[in-house]
């Protein structure tokens, strides 16, 4: 299924919690939720980790707000809003992490 | 594909609800059917018709509005959220319809997928 | 899809505080509704929202409704698959003792498995 | 003593225009003052006269006016956020007004505290 | 000066971030913010030596709302709005961590 | 009180990211009216509040206005004291190099001890 996390993971656990109970599967970053994307942070091997058990992707367009999109963590793969679509459209079910 | 979308906050305050929109327009570009669009807590806010944003900045109910327009998306504002802050028939914009929360379980009942977009 | 044709898997994940939004009050409106139109209901709580089953919540002092006693009425809805993520309720110092309705407890890899297996997610 | 207001979210969603309420009654009940009460963001929603909360729970934009009207508190909404929310002379409740933020800057100014209440 | 902190400290990095950045003072608890004052948690500790460097306050209707009332951390004390607007008062100004 | 009568120390302390909330740019709007009523005033950037001021948004994607430039057109309206968080940018990977304008980096110590002298804190 696919995991939707949409808050900073230096101010909120939804990260955290997501990744401790979902399995595995896809993980899509958006809004906010992108800052984990972002190599050189102290969530920079958290992140990796996640990468070990999950398929993580990123909302380009919200990448790009945030000028994050040149810092992107190896292994991450940036959707526009088309890519999020199929996400969606692949996986039977999502839980938005709000 | 049948996409149904839930919305939960108001606009301006979170990206919840340019977030839900965008998503929308995408589903509809590559050619999937959006079932409904529910707007539930302050997601009702969406569906003021008041709402006059600055010149340069995105209209976002009127945005709604022209997608229910252009599209004939359905968009169904909960009237229990609605009453609650403020909502009702004479302030309500363009395209949207105010319902009870039926209509929310019934978008997760007939759509394929059901998105939620919060805080 | 659930067995029975016509029927999906509901699961509310509540994972908010009571009071301090109101999305935990919003969201038992949603499973009350849901009720009606005879679907497999269940309810997960994980994080903060094993909160709203703690017991002895008196809201009289901050002039909001009470609405954990809907929690009790969820049996009557034949609501009855309340399932609380271990972790949180340890985490919490809290105990099944400390809470207003019978849940079942399940650790976070369990109700994991569990949301996976579902038709619909609605997410408070 | 002077106290300022400030409110930062919309009323129902979350606890804080509850907690700010509950506060100014304080306030008064200890012979203290309220300068100004400013609504801003989301909290601009706290001055919508359509609310309609079911019977049994509190009301809270009635709330508000009624304390302007028993005590002659000065709420006021700021213009900007409003315009972006759909809060207008039409849907604005008895007790609050409408101005800019210069309103808030002057409470700052004039008050001896400033409370924040928010999410 | 009056820190107040408003979210719970399961979920949010706010009470972290206050007691981080202020020196001392005084420290007031309300709406999902009281969640730190209670006793057993995993946030138990933390609180406890948060009382060494700050005076702590607890909104009491709050705790009351969330059923929180009897399990109080040691050193806490319990406010009522006036008490809530007493500490306002008897600061110079106050910081909502928001 | 500041050291001239009738003037007050107002700081404005920032701890959210740009975008997915509107705080910042409405705390934005705030400062450019205090600058008007000749207060001493100066901006604090904590936690993800350092966010704001990062180089290179493009917000086209988002169908949203870029206001980042605004922090650049702050020294304009004679808003020159902008303190930023040592920490918080050490966590975030970023350096002063990152972002839009000239701070002043403090530790989170010498932060708490600005903000304990002020007259009025605005906190979004």
């Amino acid at each position: 299924m696919l995991h939707i996390v949409n808050k900073s993971p230096f101010s909120s656990q939804a990260l955290d919690s997501c990744v401790q109970v979902a399995p595995g599967g896809d993980l899509l970053l958006i809004e906010d939720g992108v800052y984990a994307a972002s190599s050189g942070t102290v969530a920079d091997n958290f992140m990796r980790d996640i990468l070990k058990r999950f398929r993580v992707f990123a909302l380009g367009p919200d990448l790009e707000a945030r000028g994050l999109a040149d810092r992107l963590i190896d292994g991450i793969t940036p959707v526009d809003y088309a890519g999020f679509v199929d996400l969606v459209a692949r996986n039977k079910t999502c839980q938005s992490w709000l | 594909m049948k996409f149904g979308i839930l919305v939960n906050e108001g606009p301006y305050q979170h990206q919840a609800s340019d977030t839900a929109y965008l998503f929308c327009k995408a589903v509809l570009a590559q050619g999937h059917e959006i079932f409904r669009v529910f707007f539930y807590h302050d997601g009702v806010n969406n569906a003021s018709r008041l709402t006059e944003p600055p010149q340069d900045d995105r209209n976002i109910v009127a945005r709604w509005s022209k997608l229910a327009e252009e599209h004939g998306v359905d968009l169904v504002v909960c009237v229990a959220a609605a009453l609650r802050r403020g909502i009702k028939d004479e302030n309500l914009a363009p395209g949207f319809r105010i319902s009870g929360l039926g209509q929310l379980v019934e978008a997760g009942i007939q759509a394929d997928r059901l998105v939620t977009f919060g805080d | 899809m659930s067995e029975e044709p016509g029927i999906k898997k509901f699961m509310f994940v509540n994972r908010k505080a009571p009071y301090g939004t109101v999305y935990a009050l919003e969201a038992l409106e949603v499973v009350l509704i849901t009720a009606a139109f005879d679907q497999d209901v269940s309810l997960a709580f994980l994080d903060d929202g094993v909160f709203q089953l703690r017991k002895g919540q008196q809201t009289k002092g901050i002039e909001t409704k009470n609405f954990s006693p809907t929690y009790r009425a969820l049996e009557g809805y034949d609501i009855e698959k309340l399932y609380v993520e271990k972790e949180a309720l340890a985490a919490r110092g809290l105990t099944e003792d400390d809470l207003l309705v019978d849940v079942t407890v399940l650790d976070r890899k369990a109700l994991g498995v569990l949301m996976d297996e579902q038709d619909v997610i609605l997410s408070f």
